[in-house]
């Protein structure tokens, strides 16, 4: 519950309205899709972000492609908060669907940019409305069409809003540089566009705004990135070498980049062959299909989709994990059930991935929290996939892979591959030397992962069957029920041995603090300003975000050193804790309460703190 | 032609060897669970003569099977290759992600009509577009053999069920299915007729894309009554092969014979093989896709089975073709040619900066 | 853990060897699939049954059609304790291929008749061995082919275990006459094996064997049942019209069996024509979808499956879960995980089960625990999926599904169909006139429970249009955060509702016992034993079965009144123990512990007793 | 044959009503939120046309679809029938099911290339084998438009993806699929050719069994560059029809006219409607399997656009003819005639005791 929809006024107590501020401001812009606003957005991001600004951009876009109403929320803060911020600072109307709604959902003292034909300045008294007539100005450039009209009018906006905010012109032409890259013609005619919109305001609004951009220190050095290219860029350096997916929004662009990476960066330059191979596949249930079957065959090989292409995985999931075949997928989760609502966020499969498919079946899953997680998890995922022989599971979610976030640059990774227990020829003809032989599914080192060949092994001791069906430790079919719980058991002491393999969750805050906050994933752009605002209404709290199943002793020992621990699921049912309550010694279970948000929107630390404080109120 | 008696994963114990020094009994595998007189043995059987005689490393071959007694056979023959039991249906996803992941290995799936024609249509359809270099097999005995005699997708309209149903829907051809969708090799035959099973097999392996065998493979249990079209007493009574055929493999060159003018066909393969094709009744073109399409046409209409070669087109891309993957197995590549070195990274990140 | 195999040496402690019993026996015949042994072990069990005596059977078979070992058990009980038990009296041995396996282990004091060319009395001393020539004997009888001797060979052991267990002829030949309902030449030639094997006997081992049937009177009006059978059957009293399905074990036989009560009982006389529709799907994923439209479309719809299946019908039944349309499930679980040991039992999907699908999703099962419910619940499932218009599974395993069950006949049905919240044309006027309006996805009587319609309703203000993605009450797409979360937290108060709707689970034992054994399903089979066995042992306990989820609120009552509650998983990972970690009052959960058994036999009453007594023993 | 504009889900403003009494109007639905130009929006208003012109009425029918651009159009006709907006490629389960459930609903189906030919191929093809009474229509634009432009299983061969990829792989053809499995209504259409589009749709109306309309749809977005041949441009100017077609429904008898020999070809339907094809160029025989199939050949070996009414045999049972239903809907069977009586019960006991 608790959710502070974006749409509804809101009056912030903390920011008054009026009171200027510096480096601390929310921009957010309604347009309709298929406009082409989107690249006036990023430019106006990247500006702030060249003026040393922490920045992030969330873009809130329907499920369709052209004409239905899109959002576009840019925060810079100066104290790298970059979380979704609810109020609204500087509203930009360009959609006359939403531009009443827009207004009436902004806070006392909020600053209005509207496309003039929209008259929106009689709607409330308490904001101040900058009226803007684009499609006019644009009009004094000569020789437009009425597309290129359309996209201009969204660059004039970024000039009216750099003009109001104090973004400076040459910050805005070198974002505009990027944009078009090599194209100084556009470059040109979107400059003279930007600056028509702020000679309008400069002209027509000489008063200040009530916030400001000053330049600032903050971004050197750092990148604007969406999860979903830093997990591509994670398949990449893992030496992902075969890509089998279908696409779903919100993943598509992460199979999408990586493909367009592979092409240049795995092309040999002398054959011009490639050593990647993408193959959108008839649907999910094929693409798992394929992804085991090369990760069988020894290569790293991965998939990406969203939760109904989860649900067409199950049972390949299930097979994965008795016949013990690497795999990494990724599940960039959406709003949830059923198709729900496709281009917003959510950590709702948790549940289903944790447990996917029939029978006794265990995953462990990684859980990033931050662009630099998803390549590294991504990254860690082959690993953990080849060294315990299963699916890996990485759950990112839309905010996560979508959106755009500051970060430092990528490390180049620093350790090897991990390839895991796996013999060659030579390896398998020792073991007989050395009186043993080489038996698929022995726990030969107590940690209940076995030893694996991978097909095309010379030696013809190291071939083995793979099935979903009963097996004994030689891989030889059996219905034994001896056997069959021998095998079980086994996997189950291995998916006891991941939990020291998997990353440890990460404490942050007051590390004495009574009070804990557990949460994972995206909502990790919210945690620090949540525990700022916790202290501010005096409530020291510490934090320990989860990063993967199965829990890390870590989990516990934060749990156990707490007096309360809120655990802070994006979900409905709360997952988080159900999962939880499942593993922790029962002990511990009596301390957990749950917070949640689950509207679709990123969550915001408002809403974590409000929970929080009710909850300690109401006496734990 | 003979109705098979139990234990077929052995083959005729013979002291000769093949062409890289292995004898046929290296071929065999695990002893069958089938049922005796199953046609399902017959056709692993031709399938451990066919490595055999090719002279295919069992070590370089992957098989590849879904759910039924005829997924259960790639365990019962060449036991020393690698072999993948997937689940019901979606055998052709597993295998192209293993023949992508290591395109030098030679991968067979075997799978029945249950198994392609309903459950894994889909799949089966799209593994046809891709041509994955699969030799696939459907082990044809129009019923669910495994799970005691339902329907399958290409049991005979009219025909009738144990607990008393009737099918109303008329069967799907799996080779005119393939040849709609473009297959480059589409080829039909009987379980019990052994030479010209091999000689279809031996083909398949040389052949650098998909290649189709719809094997009709009476059931003794479920589907062998007289009046069924996979019965051993019906595919034995109503057989109209196309032609006899033989296979000259590119490493066992035939000596030049005189043949008469017009008698046989020979049709290449892409590495060099030839397929002779001796004419019987008719004269059957198999590189042509209309006439292929006659013959499918011919045989559904007039209820007769028609065995042989029915199409091929050697040529076509196949899946790691179109990928344009490098020579080596994607699988066995080192880490310096996966990950791409710094310098790589630091030019993405620049242009995130 | 606590897996009491049978193939394995075991002696008993409360049934020491050679002691003599009367009605208390267990006969274990072992042979190949595929020999026709199955209908000589029916009559062995229904001449039992005919005497009066209590019985089960149960039949271990093979993952193949022919030439596997399998074996077949039947229990006769006095006390009517019918679960598995894993003491063999009485072992007849037919399979060269199991031979010695099966009689090592037997316990000392077994008795073993078998096939002479096995040639197995050497093996053990303190075994009694009775070697019957079963093909000679059956050469005494003129004119048979091959075939109908091995049928014969198998009538022969029949007979031998007659003589030696005091099965009276006269119910040995109304059991033939029953199985081969007029062939009065089969029964004759049957006859004539039994009495060959019985002569044997007699003629060689004079000697009492240490057990004995003596008719009683517990059979009276009783009938032999499988799960499956009375399961379908539930299925047509509920008026089920639509049957999709796809084949698998162990399913199958409930579909089969409904196709044919239906062409007898729902094919009107008159026209001929069916009111009942059967569709052979070409999977599960059709036909979990052929359920939901035909339940949309306002009939009683259908499906059942077992693991893999519901893997398949994951992303469906969101669908079903969020768009609310009506469908019944019957899975019949068996052992997995993958495809496992289909042949074997298991109570291993209630996770995957209870969550079915990505997003926040929540399903209604129940698990049925004795052949009656098989037949009520499905019955049920009818009424509860269309009154609370969702997806309702029915939980089944193989042990209760596929094998033969004592019990009352099924009583017919009392109360009508529940047809649930429908609203038809001239309602929808009414409800105008009312000045109200049909809203799809309205919570208007505060249960979470909206009104619907279906298709054909001539009231233009009567349809409605159903979607998996968001909607608001009207059923309108809609994509706002507030209307989402309206809905979900009213499917949310919906499944509240559902909690006094389910069955309530079934308390027995003493009530006042401090110690609770919680257990569901086929476990039942064991359940009076087990806490007899208890008791035997000085540990005095209640049971709780659970019957469905949501949870009744009895099963919380149940845990509070209890110091120690030991929940009965009949899989590995405590999957019913994790459900209810995850609902009831914190407070509750250290009191519960987990014993399990999860190797693909039934569970007995031993490893029950055996498992909570070392608990009890080691300190809680 | 203009490229449309936007809003199309209000048909023309007309005061004339149909044999039920209803104007045009009341066969609208919800305004469209596709692009402006997408052929999708075309086909919406042909549907709303033939549903009114053929007098249907909209609480008797019930719409179907799966996901995608084109699966979201049931929600913009007939906004007073029932409608079910599935999950992606699995309609033809839930249309199967409804029609069972309620075999006098009149069922249309909207998918699009990627629901039918790729994810939902299976399903399509078993569709095709039960021969639901379904309009099942496809918005072919071979190319998945609501997830941003990735290549469908009927794009073409060759064509150029916006990130780069080229398609290496054959289009599927679903008409020649849908023949090859059997289906007694195959025909294929162009969106802006409302004209022969709203006869097929009256045809289809009318036919009783499952009901194949291919609707090339152009993609303005994602797939309608110059040589696509899914691009309006390709369409317009490739576009062949196999003839000119009316329809003239039962209920609405036509005077008889003197026709000139060979000069048209009527085909009749079960109910007594009739199809009119007026000959063009050739003369096609939609009543031969053969022809079919050849023209499907031709239109695939020179890339031609061939379109109107490919194959028809209205003659094949549907899914509730071979399962033997009942008349009247089994959704509304009282209880008294599903639940067998006490006797019933008492017998089946009597059998287990
Ligand atoms: C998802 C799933 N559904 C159902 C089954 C049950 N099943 C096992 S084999 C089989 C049919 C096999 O028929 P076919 O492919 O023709 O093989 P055959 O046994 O006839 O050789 C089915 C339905 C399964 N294993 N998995
Ligand atoms: C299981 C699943 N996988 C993927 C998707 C994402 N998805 C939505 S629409 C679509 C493709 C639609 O293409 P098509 O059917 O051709 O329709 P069009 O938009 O072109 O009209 C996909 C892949 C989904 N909704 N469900
Ligand atoms: S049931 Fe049929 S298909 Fe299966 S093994 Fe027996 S004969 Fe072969
Ligand atoms: S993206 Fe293409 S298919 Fe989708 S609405 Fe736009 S034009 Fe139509
Ligand atoms: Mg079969
Ligand atoms: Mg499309």
């Amino acid at each position: 519950m608790g959710t502070t929809p974006a749409a509804k006024p809101h009056r912030s107590s903390t920011n008054p309205a009026a009171k200027p501020v510096v480096n601390d401001f929310t921009i957010h812009v309604a347009t309709v899709n298929g406009s082409g606003s989107q690249s006036s957005n990023m430019v106006l991001m990247r500006s702030l972000f060249q003026m040393g600004l922490p920045v992030s951009g969330k873009n809130l876009f329907p499920s369709n492609i052209q004409g239905l109403p899109t959002w576009f929320t840019i925060r810079a803060n100066k104290a790298g908060y970059l979380g979704r911020r609810v109020e609204v600072d500087l509203m930009v109307c360009m959609n006359p669907q939403t531009a009443r709604a827009d207004v009436q959902a902004l806070h006392a003292g909020a600053t209005c940019i509207y496309d003039a034909p929209l008259n929106l300045k009689g709607l409330r008294s308490d904001v101040r409305f900058l009226e803007i007539p684009f499609a006019k100005l644009i009009n004094e450039i000569p020789d437009l069409d009425n597309r290129l009209k359309k996209l201009l009018a969204n660059m004039c906006y970024v000039g009216a809003v750099a003009q109001l905010a104090g973004i400076e012109t040459k910050e805005i032409e070198a974002a505009l540089n990027k944009q078009f890259k090599k194209k100084p013609k556009a470059v040109a005619l979107n400059m003279k566009a930007a600056e028509l919109g702020a000679a309008y305001v400069r002209e027509h609004y000489g008063d200040p705004a009530p916030f400001r951009a000053e330049r600032m220190n903050a971004t050197a050095g750092k990148i604007i990135i969406e999860g979903n290219a830093a997990s591509a860029i994670g398949a990449l350096m893992a030496g992902c070498s075969v890509l089998a997916w279908y696409p779903i929004t919100p993943s598509s662009s992460l199979c999408e980049t990586l493909i367009s990476l592979a092409k240049k960066y795995r092309t040999d330059p002398q054959t011009g062959k490639s050593a990647f191979a993408a193959i959108q596949a008839e649907d999910e249930l094929a693409s798992i299909g394929m992804v085991l079957g090369a990760g069988w065959a020894g290569a790293r090989s991965m998939t990406a989709t969203s939760g109904p292409g989860i649900s067409l995985m199950a049972e390949f999931a299930g097979f994965g994990y008795y016949a013990e075949v690497p795999a990494v997928i990724v599940d960039v989760q959406r709003t949830g059930p059923s198709t729900g609502l496709p281009t917003r966020t959510q950590q709702a499969d948790l549940l289903e991935v944790a447990y996917l498919s029939h029978g006794d079946t265990q995953h462990i899953a990684l859980i990033p929290g931050t662009v630099h997680e998803c390549y590294a998890h991504v990254m860690a995922a082959f690993d953990l996939a080849e060294r315990f022989q299963t699916p890996v599971f990485v759950l990112s979610d839309l905010d996560l892979g979508m959106n755009s976030w500051m970060a430092d640059p990528l490390p180049y990774p620093k350790g090897d591959f991990d390839r895991g227990k796996v013999l060659d020829a030579k390896a398998v003809a020792e073991l007989k030397k050395a009186g043993k032989r080489f038996e698929r599914y022995r726990d030969a080192d107590g940690d209940g992962i076995p030893y694996r060949t991978v097909p095309g092994n010379e030696n013809s001791e190291g071939t083995y069957f793979t099935r979903g069906s009963g097996h004994d430790e030689a891989a030889r079919y059996t219905e034994d029920h001896e056997a069959y719980v021998r095998v079980m058991d086994r996997l189950a002491r291995k998916y006891e041995t991941a939990r020291t393999h998997v990353p440890a969750p990460e404490p942050t805050g007051d590390a004495k603090a009574e009070i804990g906050l557990l949460l994972y994933g995206s909502a990790e752009a919210c945690r620090q300003e949540a525990l700022d605002k916790l202290a501010a209404a005096g409530i020291k709290a510490a934090a320990l975000r989860v990063k993967a199943l199965p829990f890390h002793p870590d989990v516990a020992a934060f749990v156990k050193a707490k007096k309360r621990v809120y655990v802070l699921d994006l979900n409905r049912d709360a997952q988080m804790l159900k999962l939880l309550k499942a593993d922790l010694p029962v002990e511990l279970l009596a301390k957990l309460r749950s917070i949640r948000h689950y509207d679709g929107l990123p969550v915001h630390a408002q809403t974590v703190c409000d929970q929080i404080a009710a909850l300690e109120k109401e006496g734990k | 032609m003979a109705t098979e008696t139990k234990a077929p994963a052995k083959p005729a114990p013979e002291k000769k060897v093949n062409r890289i020094g292995l004898e046929a009994k290296a071929y065999g595998g695990a002893p069958s669970t089938l049922c005796s007189g199953c046609g399902h043995d017959s056709i692993t059987r031709s399938i451990i003569q066919a490595f055999y005689e090719q002279g295919v490393a069992p070590h370089a071959v992957a098989k590849f099977s879904g759910i039924g007694c005829s997924s259960k056979t790639p365990a019962y023959f060449l036991g020393t290759a690698h072999g993948f039991n997937a689940v019901h249906g979606r055998m052709p996803a597993v295998a192209t992600g293993a023949n992508l992941a290591n395109r030098s290995l030679k991968c067979i799936g075997v799978s029945g009509d249950g198994d392609t024609a309903s459950i894994g249509l889909s799949h089966f359809c799209h593994l046809v577009r891709r041509n994955t270099e699969l030799i696939y097999i459907i082990e044809n005995n129009g019923v669910y053999g495994l799970t005691k005699g339902q329907f399958s997708a290409t049991a005979d309209k009219g025909s009738t069920h144990h607990y008393g149903e009737t099918n109303q829907m008329a069967p799907i051809d799996c080779c005119g299915l393939a040849l709609e969708l473009g297959c480059g090799f589409v080829a039909r035959s009987f379980s019990a007729d052994h030479k010209q099973l091999r000689a279809l097999l031996a083909a398949a392996i040389h052949h650098k894309g998909m290649a189709l065998i719809d094997v009709i493979s009476p059931c003794v249990t479920f589907n062998n009554h007289p009046d069924s079209t996979k019965s051993y007493n019906f595919s034995k009574t109503h057989d109209i092969p196309l032609h006899e055929i033989d296979f000259i493999a590119h490493f066992d060159p035939q000596p030049e014979v005189d043949l008469k003018e017009g008698e046989v066909r020979d049709v290449e393969l892409y590495d060099g093989s030839t397929i002779r094709l001796r004419k019987l009744d008719g004269d059957h073109d198999p590189t042509s896709r209309s006439a292929a399409a006659r013959i499918i046409e011919r045989g559904r209409d007039a209820k007769e089975f028609i065995t042989g070669l029915i199409y091929l087109d050697p040529k076509g891309a196949n899946c790691a073709e179109q990928n344009n993957l490098v020579d080596e197995p994607l699988a066995s590549l080192p880490q310096s040619r996966l990950r791409p070195p710094k310098a790589a990274l630091d030019e993405i990140m620049a242009g995130l900066m």
